[in-house]
């Protein structure tokens, strides 16, 4: 039932707004607003129990196990929340005097500092929204290089076939021509086919690493130098800085340029889909691009840093000063942390990965990368089971849901046919993941003796499946009142 | 371990199942010459009761004020329950609805919240949202000129906000795309219809529209809408959603409605919070909704017939058409939008006309007493909605410091995006101000300009 | 699986502890505990999931209609849950300084005050705990009251069958015995019965009005006269106060203590068994007994009277002040209802009851009291229906689970054979109670069709029916590893 | 109307459905002369805007200080997901889980708790809570009256908390039931062993012994709890949850254990809250189940056989046996045993033991230090555990006042309670408390003295 469906003509809440209509106004009549928008009129109490209904029927961390891949579901602390929403820092203005909100600038520079440490790049802005902002403020950054140097021909961005859709997409936002190159057998990027690509045109690198195949590119120097002789620059996708976290930093690796998702590696909360948050790091040679704000500590106090001050940035992404509470989450969260917790995130990620791809693998599993070790995250491909049964890897993912589990990546990346993308995170008890595999052990025996039941999954959820094909070509947007 | 719940016999068990030595010998792939040390520059961890003690004192460091400035953040009621229940464990760390199945909550939610969206807009259609208002307007402007084919050029008033206007240039700097301004009139504070008709004698994609703008001020919606379609362009319009209550809607604006609107999210339900993380929205009329980015949530039925909600016309995305896809976008401000859908069901229509009127009188009001002081005008003599433009006989910031040492901050000031309003501050008083505030403000005013 | 089944030894949460085993102690030896004790040793993430979870399978008011007589399941606003909690209050020791709680103790002198307002008694005590803690209080100031006088004959308490099960039991805590007398056809007390009963062993009569059969006393002022004149007291038990909010005063009535519910009548939650918070009224003769403490209002400052005040006083209930964060959210809840509130919530109560009572009526079902209005509940007997299928009030209450509605309450009060006690509250709106007779009329349907499948009710909650038997037979009460 | 959902079209469809003209005419029953007019004393509404306002600037007036008083209440670090749990809806707006089916979550929990305060008190059962630690200790008292049968005469040290002394007079005054108090030795701050000999030469049906006792300190628990059984009395522990992660628990007590424990549970995760709501622990030995008061959880199985939870042992309770029920106790503290449950399994047995030996530790490093103040002496000479008594040479108003006036609250005084420790302080240091606050303590202490 929807909240409209709730809702009656003439029924609103007291509480909830000004006691009066207030008639004072010189608005011309002519802008007034003629109809009453379609919002919803019910009672605080039928909306309470509407959307605590809802809530209900979402799986989430805090009551599933989601081993979903490159999306690094792991525990959102519950004090990042409540301590970001002490009432001052909700009620502050974003353009509040910097005088009068130097506990938050505080936190703001020193998580700047943290980020700079564990990733060894020379300076952080935090105003990225978004893993996509990100990358959109690192490839421009690029772009302004180059063109401050005048060296305009650089018109190409390669980006290896394993990318998140994000890298591609955001190259040509960014003006620049996309040149994919692919996959070795190993999981690595064909260095023949790198070296190919690069030249005159290249502006640059994007890369992820480890890569979203689960493996880390052992060839990441040598790629490095490759790029930096053809006068390009390496951009690193910090989705899967998890795996690595402490144990390599991307400004060791020789990248130029970074994004952190905070809300993975971080562990911000995903929220049903944002928000985000990705700082962007940078070596000395695109420090002056970085885009404002960016906090400075100077005499003493806290101070925002903007064009004034920084003339070559790129400018401003956001309105003000990017998700400054998913900021103070990742700020707490790093603090709980400590340098040592830095250390074993990636540390036991990297164990429940490696344990559960051996454990899978026990169960009869195909590993997609065997010869490899797992990063945070590790692929398997149920091809065999779809050529010999007719079940899909979604047929599959939609199983687990009955099983009271989130089902792993599907279908991603796309070089994998029938490929389940599965990243367990480091805060997952052995338990949690012995229980998964007896849960992928018994689909496996559901697949041979009931594959049709499996094809039909899920079977157990508030909805079966749902037709995604009628919803594309027959788009249903929004409510009309019948 | 903060967070990690193995114990030593897991560790040993797992090694064992993986036939490794050690957890170190996990990162063999990592060539030695790579490897990091001890991390620099991250202090040591703090216990859940440390970290709560440091933030505490930083919240109290920071302070409560009286606050009066506006300038595209605004501070509004919000009702308990909305947070209470966006932050319930099922909304809050759940991801992204990719598994509808599993994510029948959000998905509902966000078609309820494209329902509202587009209902108080006057659009047809909404997207789930979009990073914050600054962002979503720069992504009409590309959704506008894929729209357009045979222009990139957009005409841009500098009534505008100035933030906006900069997000915009970053954003489209690099796809060739010409961002015209267009200065406002001295007097009016509105757009300067010369000057935009003189910029419209070339080809141009869109007209972007703010209502109320920058300033405070009503443009002539209809009129500039009209402008634009007779050019064979698209209407752009920014919005505070708040005034949509009272407002016509950009859907209804001239003969044929804007084409898009878009605007800050944040007064529906968000907290000011230094800023962030808010939301944008973004609704259109039908055509227009395939050029449209981020996420869009559909309804359909299972196998069964049941109604249920999906991520739909994906193949506009970025994760199915990568280089092709309308936007890069691949999160929407999911949190966010379901604080706001749960806010806007709390104040229905009524409330959020309350809200609305309430907010235009006390500025109104405010503005009044204000101006009863000698010197004292407001900068132009337009009608304005909850935010207005004050010119003063000594420069602003002895107001603001002043007020600030007595816990009010006094409104916004224009120093580097409007040279022009060097002796101007811009004032917004919401419903969320009693009498004795607007007293309180007018009062400490008077000192501050007597002194 | 109980949170224990998830523990494994060793395993804990370094961010809620101090980061080191303090060593230094002067503890002799011999007091040291040898083992350690059983508590679970689970991970924070485990912690959180396990109880997100386990609260999904209760029914709330948050998620569903509470149709529960006696118990006034009605919204509990969530701004007093949010306000109460501002962390100053929580922080603040009840043994600080008065000077340093001045802003709360505004709060508890204002609600005594509203409280005297709406319930016409000349004074209020905050100190009670819970409704049964209130009854304690009331019948041991009757008592105080008696002896202080010399009037030590009085050694019974009166109390009408339909009289919910603290009050005798209070009446014996107390020291009295008690004196039951039955109800007549109408539901009302019988006065016959009462006259009788009534002499100089009377020390009082206990009363709930409207009665826990869901009427009102008409005949509460002879009542008070009758037993005054006996030289008894009348204590009223507030339990119902919310039909007659506004509309009537126990005061007014002659009532010479009271208590209130203000986990039913203002709105705190009742938290799935408490805390409840219960305020004593008391007459002026009563004034000199009511416990402490007690918040003044003295030159300008708020502060406790204690027993040093209030020498008579019977003296202190709990260790500090009763359950100061309900009564709290009682304070906000009576600010944001206002006095027109009050008046409302009776009006509505009892709208939704009476309307509720019309349209089962009409469905077919059999009224207990059919001659008369329903205050804010009434009773449905299903006798006829058990007598004709075997079907019985309890196995209706639980096919309503199954449909989605808590259960009414059944069985109670005792006096009516089969009975659902139904109040429906006034925060409820019309379609939900339509809802809800719909819900009603199937299952009269089903029982006439399928009898054995409501007497196997419930069939779609988590569990099915419980051995309640078995568990009192064989009690297993705590947990033990195996 | 707040929280009222009727529409005019609601209200007229609903009474003509009931057959009336007008709600008014829905109370004809109560009879006129009793109707009441207006309400005095009730304020007009407020709008959830304005009562937040006015409830925020009443916490800021009371603000934070550095605690360092106990006596009953003690300041612990709680875990924020502690109360985000136990305030989501489905716990914090549940009712009493009569419906079992539908309130698997509070028993399940319930039983869960019954669990962990059984094995932390070292007994056999646990009720699912009272109201809070002094009503406990009365409601043991009844329960030990009720088991002997021949007595009902109650020793009872003055070393139990003074209030909680009070309280059992309270409740217990009308039941014949005779408490007789036992002094304390002034030098050790024990219960004093000759004049507990003396009054146990009556028959007596309980004896009731604190660890730690008021003043801090430890009393001999073992003997006192041998010579109780062996005058054929039970023994009744009153104990603070927190140190039983260090101490030896009651029912390990002697040769057979204490008979019956009881305590605050504040301690265990609720908040200081200006003294409630608390709740208050038991637990016994497993003959005397059946005179347990409260709520009792068990563990059963449904028709399928499937492991569920339910009341049980109602035979006890007022709602079946009235007038013969064993208390006429009818809830639990419910939602702060949801709290205390979390709280529990959150911390686990280690973080339980570091807190008890971090606050040991604390209290032990600030009473040495103030000690070496010249005329600052411990006022009882034995070991304790989180709090102790100094004596000083100024009257301790003088301590607190100056402290408060830096923002801290210096200990609890005894004016009433004890005359004879009127120059004495009573000062707690959990583990709340770092080294610079400790520091602050002792050098404001020595200041305050000085002056």
């Amino acid at each position: 039932m929807l909240i409209f469906e709730h809702s009656r003509p003439g029924r609103y809440n007291y509480s909830q707004s000004p006691a009066t209509r207030a008639t004072k106004h010189n608005i011309p009549d002519k802008l007034l607003r003629q109809s009453k928008p379609l919002l919803p009129e019910v009672s605080e109490m039928d909306t309470v129990r509407h959307y605590t209904r809802l809530s209900q029927k979402n799986f989430s961390i805090d009551t599933q196990f989601y081993p979903l891949g490159s999306c690094t579901m792991k525990y959102n602390p519950r004090a990042c929340n409540s301590l970001a929403m002490l009432p001052q820092f909700l009620s502050r203005h974003p353009l509040a005097p910097e005088d009068t909100g130097q506990g938050f600038l505080a936190c703001m520079y020193e998580l700047q500092e943290i980020l700079k440490g564990v990733t060894g790049m020379a300076a952080v802005s935090l105003t990225s929204m978004a893993g996509a902002q990100g990358e959109l403020i690192g490839v421009t950054m690029i772009r302004a290089y180059h063109e401050a140097r005048g060296d305009t021909a650089r018109t190409e961005i390669i980006i290896p076939d394993a990318a998140h859709g994000t890298n591609p997409a955001t190259a040509v936002m960014s003006g620049y021509k996309v040149v994919e190159i692919p996959t070795d057998e190993e999981g690595d990027v064909d260095m023949a086919a790198l070296k190919a690509a690069v030249g005159p045109k290249t502006a640059g690198l994007m890369l992820t690493n480890p890569s979203t195949l689960g493996v880390f590119e052992k060839k990441v120097a040598e790629m490095s130098r490759i790029v930096h002789a053809a006068g390009g620059l390496l951009y690193y996708d910090g989705a899967n800085l998890n795996a690595v976290l402490g144990k390599v930093k991307p400004g060791d690796m020789g990248f130029d340029v970074i994004h952190m998702n905070l809300h993975k590696t971080f562990s911000t909360p995903h929220g049903g889909g944002g928000p985000g948050s990705a700082p962007v790091g940078v070596a000395e040679r695109l420090l002056p691009y970085l885009p404002v704000p960016i906090v400075a500590y100077e005499n003493g106090a806290y101070r925002w840093l903007t064009e004034k001050d920084r003339p070559q940035s790129i400018g401003r992404l956001s309105a003000h000063m990017g998700n400054a509470g998913v900021l103070l989450r990742a700020y707490i969260y790093v603090r709980l942390l400590g340098a040592e917790g830095m250390h074993r995130i990636s540390e036991y990620a990297t164990l429940n990965a490696n344990y559960l791809l051996a454990e899978l693998r026990k169960a009869g599993f195909e590993i997609a990368y065997p010869t490899r070790r797992a990063s945070h995250e590790f692929i398997v491909t149920t091809k065999g089971i779809k050529d010999k049964t007719g079940v899909t890897a979604m047929n599959l993912a939609k199983r687990l849901l009955d099983k009271n589990f989130h089902a792993p990546t599907t279908y991603f990346p796309m070089l994998v046919p029938e490929c389940l993308l599965i990243e367990p995170a480091e805060t997952e008890s052995k338990e949690t993941l012995d229980s998964f595999v007896n849960a992928m052990k018994e689909i496996l025996v559901e697949i041979e003796t009931q594959p049709d039941m499996v094809k039909g999954a899920p079977h157990l959820m508030p909805l079966r499946k749902l037709d995604e094909v009628k919803a594309a070509r027959e788009p249903d947007l929004t409510w009309t009142p019948t | 371990m903060p967070f990690i719940p193995h114990t030593e016999e897991d560790v040993s068990a797992m090694l064992a199942s993986i036939g490794a030595n050690s957890i170190e010998e996990l990162f063999d792939e990592i060539p030695a010459e790579l490897r990091t040390g001890t991390l620099k520059n991250v202090p040591p961890r703090m216990s859940e009761m440390e970290i709560a003690r440091l933030m505490l004192e930083r919240a109290q460091q920071d302070g409560f004020y009286l606050n009066f400035i506006g300038a595209g953040a605004y501070e509004h009621h919000i009702p308990a329950a909305v947070w209470q229940i966006t932050t319930r464990g099922e909304f809050y760390s759940s991801y992204t609805p990719y598994q509808a199945e599993a994510s029948q909550g959000t998905l509902q939610l966000l078609y309820e919240y494209q329902t509202m969206m587009a209902s108080l807009t006057g659009m047809d259609v909404s997207n789930a949202s979009l990073y914050d208002g600054a962002s979503a307007l720069a992504e009409a402007v590309l959704m506008a000129v894929r729209q357009h084919r045979t222009s990139s050029r957009i005409l841009i008033p500098q009534t505008v906000h100035p933030i906006y206007r900069k997000v915009v240039r970053t954003i489209v700097r690099n796809q060739s795309i010409e961002m015209v301004e267009i200065p406002y009139d001295p007097v009016s504070g509105q757009t300067m219809l010369a000057q935009l008709e003189e910029a419209g004698q070339t080809e141009f994609a869109a007209l972007v529209i703010p209502q109320p703008n920058f300033f405070g001020v009503f443009e002539s919606v209809d009129a500039l809408t009209d402008w634009a379609h007779s050019k064979n362009a698209l209407a752009i319009a920014v919005v505070n959603p708040i005034s949509l209550a009272m407002l016509t809607p950009p859907g209804e604006w001239g003969e044929k409605g804007a084409d898009i609107a878009v605007g800050e999210g944040q007064p529906l339900g968000i907290p000011l919070s230094s800023g962030g993380p808010y939301f944008g929205f973004m609704t259109c009329k039908q055509p227009l909704v395939r050029q449209m980015p981020g996420r869009i949530i559909g309804r359909t039925t299972d196998i069964e017939g049941k109604e249920g909600f999906v991520l739909t016309l994906q193949a506009r995305e970025q994760h199915i058409r990568r280089s092709k896809a309308t936007s890069n976008i691949c999160t929407n401000q999911g949190l966010m939008v379901t604080a706001a859908t749960i806010h806007m069901s709390l104040l229905g229509p009524e409330g959020l006309y309350r809200v609305a009127a309430q907010s235009h009188a006390n500025t109104l009001t405010l503005i009044e007493a204000l101006t009863r002081i000698p010197g004292v005008k407001k900068a132009f003599d337009s009608p304005f909605f909850h935010e207005a433009v004050l010119s003063l006989p000594k420069p602003a910031s002895v107001v603001l410091d002043n007020l600030k040492s007595h816990g009010v901050l006094a409104g916004y000031t224009f120093d580097d995006n409007y040279r022009e309003l060097d002796n101007c501050l811009m004032v917004c008083a919401t419903e969320t101000k009693v009498p004795a505030d607007l007293d309180k403000y007018v009062e400490l005013f008077r000192q501050a300009l007597a002194c």
